[in-house]
């Protein structure tokens, strides 16, 4: 204000509406949420019912770790969740693909794969035992059927948006149809099949404990269904926490895919 | 009486028919309930239901889950109710049809086999427990937790070996796609399979209300078993009865003979055999499904029935 | 109402973009500021309307603004920023409800503005059925309808093509006549700045900082296609400008 | 070709990569898939306990249309699914919208909800007895849970989508905060938080198998399950197909409010 | 070699979009296609590409494209077209690619198509890092790598600022002169029409037809800014077009 006499400044009516991340804020909310769950355990004004003591899901954790029982639980679900989502994705991206550039198979599926992303997928279980056995099978078959679906949608979906002027500019360089499809339309695609991935993934995490449902021993699944069965909360939270902390890494994996692969992306 | 308004929970099987016939035939209205029936698909809500209050009592199998809800200070077992006793068809050991072929006769040759059960800890998890320690085999448990889906894997053969309720195990053997290798009772005699429960709070405090409902239920077992043990009534009439609440998409002439095949004993008096229940419970610990420290008496509440086997 | 800018300087983090620039706007007058790509041409406008705060320096309002005014620094955009789920009217109602003008207030002054932007025809119109051209004549009859003391044009033409461009000048060349106006017009087009601009302000590449301001007497509306005197003072800009531009071109973007 | 001493006609190299539908293909589909399966059946080549005869099927939906159960199953499910996702999704929505707007609550919740994310419902059916009870209560909840997530997702991605410009010009104009939020933000989000709808409704009709797991006599899920434990293979499908209907149903009334409140898009 | 469009008719569903285009390209000539907006400009570079066919008329190549020619008839797009997911000289080798050029080959071409546009210090930048004016020099780089008979441009400088389109110009105007190409280059802008063409092709309203031909004589390398030669040509355009440009404009979508 150099000189009010002059007049006066311009009012300031910008900023706002680019909420900036403070990282810490997620940090306490988690803290506080879980001081204020071994609170209300503690002094009885949440009951054991409803809520486990934290203090006794990371006792069960470390349990569980010390005995050498989480390696073998997490191992046969990270194999069905690798295996299974591996083949629905893969599935998936190549049917999304064919959707994506021929019109018939575009006509004939569509319709289809709309009508069974509604079908839920516990329901099929006593189905999947017959088709695919109660062994290793039916839960790659489950958890692939279920990432299948979206990641056809997201797949098709990107090929739609690849931005059709590149293709023009291949044909009109004489590309052939196949380099078209593999220098443009595939690279162009990647970041809608990721962004969808990392939907089909989440839902694969989720469909593991119903794909334990059938005739497994060992798996984080298993194991949150039996301390469901067994109402046993503290080992409940421990799985769930587990899944809960298995999908942030997944999630985390595919966002650095996503740096690694994706750079060029303003 | 008092007129009092509880919820009974029940599952839609003929183990519950003291239930049913209790409140058909106004055994509940007289002694002063006015009882709604909340039916399950499991059993394992069931208990937990009665643990968040919404129901009020409920008969059920004795399994990790409610052991774990008593421990809880949520429920309390405070009557029996299906047994196996010598005489009357009980639950059956079956081998799938290729495991039948492949030479298992008997439940002695289930070892080293896979054996159903709906989950750990459930009634059928400790049958087969049982039985191979008994016969001193390993078997290996196969979680698959519907029934539909155990009848499933054994129709194709994926499993070898489970334990079940005669009328669901006859006609399976009926069509050749199961045999029937053992009785459950020739492992496990005066087995306490149901039990009835309530919550803690009811059977500490509505003691009025918890002697009303296991009168109005022992009534209801007693026409039952006249009718279908003891042959001293009507079977016909039962049947009619229990097809109101079992089987119900079915016309009552392809009921009939599941109803019939179903029946088994349901003790007098809502009498409770402790003994069945420590050893359930023993079992249950031996196994690491519960806490090891769990007493008979945090889960029983010997106060209003018969005990026997003690 | 005029503005004073004074002493204006501003970095984003260590990225300065531009250095003590001060500048006197007169009531009644056309500023065109232009310069190279980057050199801080939006950033300088965001000042001058309020949102955005410079770092040091300041932006002064110098008098009144005029009767009726309700809101004295307005914005017309390069890309239009019609709201495309409003009618052509429904955008111009948007900037009135906040200030309570509505019923038949609301209809006689949106009549007004679309008359005077040749778009009474096209009230009803959603954005999506209007070329670039009648979108960017909406935002300006929006703007006119707050009734502005200055108005503050970023690029407003350089997403038309030029056929339109040449069209929309001559319309705004056209309001002006019938009353003037006070505006900041940002630019990289020199033939729009010679044609449009009673001064223009030459700002050199970031840190931008004011090289020059050229003065153009010619009045608006004497001004003409192929106008030898505009030609010369297109040429001189273009003589200033034509190196940095070239280097502000090949600068690669850190993105 | 006027006269071919003239030179030769340019060839044609344009075309392709702009799938177009034949609706029919998409009905053929249908059609010959079923065909397939009944003739498969009916010679046995397809043995009993793997699908069951569509005819029968069909047969099945007749006799449950006659004798009024459909409605029977139908209606309790409807209001299950409206009231659940309408929680759900109105929620979510508001979640979303706030964590657009607020750096301390996008801070906050944002770590969460990704957490919550890739839990099963199903391995919290027990809680949910609890907590809910066993009445409706539960079944709303589980859905609303199911269906939160993913909207609180879409929307503030919606909301971080709306054009920067447009709130700019808002504020030079001197629009209030909640004239913004409700002129610019809102409708700008829209799209997007319908595009979400469509994914939350999907999973709401998923869960609703899950939420009649629980205590429940009537309804679409509780047919499903019961004819799941009977391995009765001509209720489990026809259960199926009647949420596979109302899944491309519900997407059927996204389309359409689509067109309706979203006309204004190019 | 030459192109010749004979009696070319089009429309779209019951839609006419141009009616009756007959035009003789000669090689080494720029021809210029202006017109109002939806005239169906753009619409008949993509005939003469190829990419499109016509209802009726054809297009003929009239003689051999000369030796070493990889793709006679080679489009620059207003958008650009570059990969982002590659770089400068992955963009131009992408075109190299199906011809089976590759390794030192395919080397010496790009350093030298990088080289006559000014970009070899940029051969490993991603299109995010470059400015417009660059996107659009690697365009013209990667089109000028498979030796084209034909230069098909649609607007190549109507998505940069003016500043960056008058650089370009002069680079283009250099290109031609060094070695002269054959093109045919649709614009809105009368300033780039004349500047860069030998023939001014303008079009009427849709259904487009051509209305004149305006011939420039004077030498590429001798056109200058202010040039009123130029003026003079380009004043006759914008009233040749000016009324239509203005109904163009004013004209509804329908989407
Ligand atoms: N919010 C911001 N944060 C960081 N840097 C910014 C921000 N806004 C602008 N910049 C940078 O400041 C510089 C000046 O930006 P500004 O948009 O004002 O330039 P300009 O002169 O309008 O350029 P153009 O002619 O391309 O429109 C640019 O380098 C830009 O990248
Ligand atoms: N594939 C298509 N299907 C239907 N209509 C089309 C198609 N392509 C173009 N058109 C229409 O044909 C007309 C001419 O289009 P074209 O793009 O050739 O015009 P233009 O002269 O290039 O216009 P502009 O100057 O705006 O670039 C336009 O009205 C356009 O909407
Ligand atoms: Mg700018
Ligand atoms: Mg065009």
């Amino acid at each position: 204000m150099s000189d009010v006499s002059l007049g006066k400044s311009v009012a300031f009516r910008g900023g706002g509406f680019a909420p900036k991340p403070h990282r810490w804020v997620g940090v306490l909310v988690f803290i506080s949420l879980i001081l204020f769950a071994e609170w209300g355990t503690r002094t009885g004004w949440i009951s054991a019912l409803t809520l486990p003591k934290p203090s006794d899901v990371l006792q069960t954790f470390q349990e569980l770790y010390d005995s050498g029982l989480l390696f073998k639980h997490l191992a046969p679900s990270l194999s069905r969740l690798i295996v299974g989502a591996a083949i629905g994705a893969s599935i998936g991206i190549s049917v999304g693909i064919l959707i994506g550039l021929f019109s018939y198979i575009r006509s004939g599926l569509v319709p289809l794969v709309a009508a069974i992303f509604p079908i839920p997928k516990i329901a099929l279980l006593p189905l999947f035992v017959i088709w695919f056995g109660i062994g290793e099978g039916s839960k790659y078959a489950l958890i692939a059927f279920g990432t299948f679906t979206p990641t056809v949608v997201a797949t098709y979906g990107a090929v739609d948006n690849v931005d059709r002027t590149l293709i023009r500019m291949g044909q009109s360089f004489g590309l052939s149809w196949w380099s078209i499809v593999r220098k443009i339309v595939l690279p162009g695609a990647m970041p809608g099949i990721l962004s969808g991935l990392r939907i089909s993934l989440a839902i694969a995490i989720i469909l593991l404990v119903a794909a334990e449902m059938l005739g497994a021993e060992y798996g984080i699944g298993a194991y949150i269904l039996e301390a469901g069965s067994l109402y046993d909360l503290e080992r409940l939270f421990a799985g769930v926490v587990i899944l809960s902390l298995l999908g942030v890494l997944v999630s985390a994996v595919i966002g650095l895919v996503e740096r690694r692969l994706l750079g060029w992306r303003t | 009486a008092m007129n009092n308004k509880i919820k009974v929970g029940a599952l839609r099987f003929t183990s519950h028919a003291g239930n049913f016939v209790a409140f058909e035939r106004g055994y509940f209205a007289d002694a002063g309930l006015d009882v709604e029936f909340e039916f399950f698909q499991a059993a394992q809500p069931m208990a937990v239901a009665i643990a968040s209050g919404d129901v009020d009592y409920a008969v059920t199998a004795v399994s990790g889950g409610l052991i774990s809800l008593a421990d809880k200070g949520a429920i309390k077992v405070i009557g029996g109710a299906l047994s196996e006793e010598e005489g009357i068809d009980g639950q059956k050991f079956l081998a799938s049809d290729a495991a039948f072929q492949a030479g298992v006769k008997t439940p002695k040759d289930l070892d080293g086999k896979k054996f159903a059960v709906t989950q750990a800890g459930s009634s059928f998890h400790y049958m087969g427990s049982k039985m191979a320690q008994a016969e001193g085999i390993e078997m290996s448990f196969t979680p698959l937790q519907k029934v539909g889906a155990i009848i499933g894997a054994m129709k194709s053969g994926q499993v070898d070996g489970w334990s079940i309720v005669p009328h669901i195990a006859k006609p399976l053997a009926g069509s050749g796609a199961v045999h029937i290798i053992g009785n459950v009772s020739d492992y496990l005699p005066d087995y306490q399979v149901t039990t009835v429960f309530t919550s803690a709070k009811h059977a500490a405090d509505e003691r009025g209300m918890t002697e009303s409902f296991l009168e109005g239920f022992s009534r209801g077992v007693d026409d039952y078993a006249a009718a279908m043990i003891d042959n001293t009534a009507d079977q016909d009439a039962m049947v009619d009865l229990i097809h109101k609440y079992v089987y119900t998409d079915r016309p009552r002439d392809k009921a009939a003979p599941s109803i019939i095949n179903g029946t088994m004993r349901l003790n007098k008096g809502a009498a409770l055999n402790i003994a069945s229940i420590q050893d359930q419970l023993n079992w249950f610990q031996s196994e690491g499904l519960v806490d090891a420290d769990i007493t008979i008496e945090k889960l029983v509440d010997t106060s209003y029935v018969d005990i026997i086997g003690a | 109402m005029d503005i004073r800018l004074d002493g204006i300087s501003h970095s984003y983090d260590t990225f300065e973009v531009m250095r003590d620039i001060s500048l006197d706007i007169s009531s009644g007058q056309i500023v065109c500021i232009v310069g190279p790509s980057g050199c801080g041409k939006s950033t300088l406008l965001r000042f001058i309307g309020g949102l955005e705060r410079p770092q040091s320096g300041q932006v002064l309002q110098l008098g009144d603004p005029p009767e009726g005014c309700l809101n004295p620094l307005t914005y017309i955009f390069q890309d239009f920023a019609l709201l495309p789920w409003r009618s052509v009217s429904g955008n111009v109602s948007l900037v009135l409800e906040d200030h309570g003008i509505k019923g038949s207030a609301a209809r006689k002054i949106i009549e007004d503005v679309l008359a005077r932007t040749k778009l009474s025809d096209f009230a009803k119109a959603l954005p999506k059925q209007l070329s670039g051209g009648m979108k960017q004549r909406v935002a300006i009859a929006r703007a006119l309808a707050v009734n502005p003391a200055v108005m503050l044009m970023d690029e407003p033409l350089s997403a038309l093509d030029s056929q339109t461009r040449e069209l929309l000048m001559d319309d705004l060349i056209d309001l002006w006549t019938r009353q003037p106006f006070t505006a900041v017009y940002v630019t990289h087009n020199l033939a729009e700045a010679v044609r449009l601009g009673h001064r223009v302000v030459v700002l050199s590449r970031r840190p931008g900082r004011i090289r020059e301001i050229v003065e153009i007497e010619k009045p608006l509306n004497q001004r003409e296609f192929g106008d030898p005197d505009l030609d010369k003072a297109q040429k001189h800009l273009w003589q200033l400008m034509r190196d940095e531009a070239r280097a502000a071109d090949a600068e690669l973007i850190n993105v």
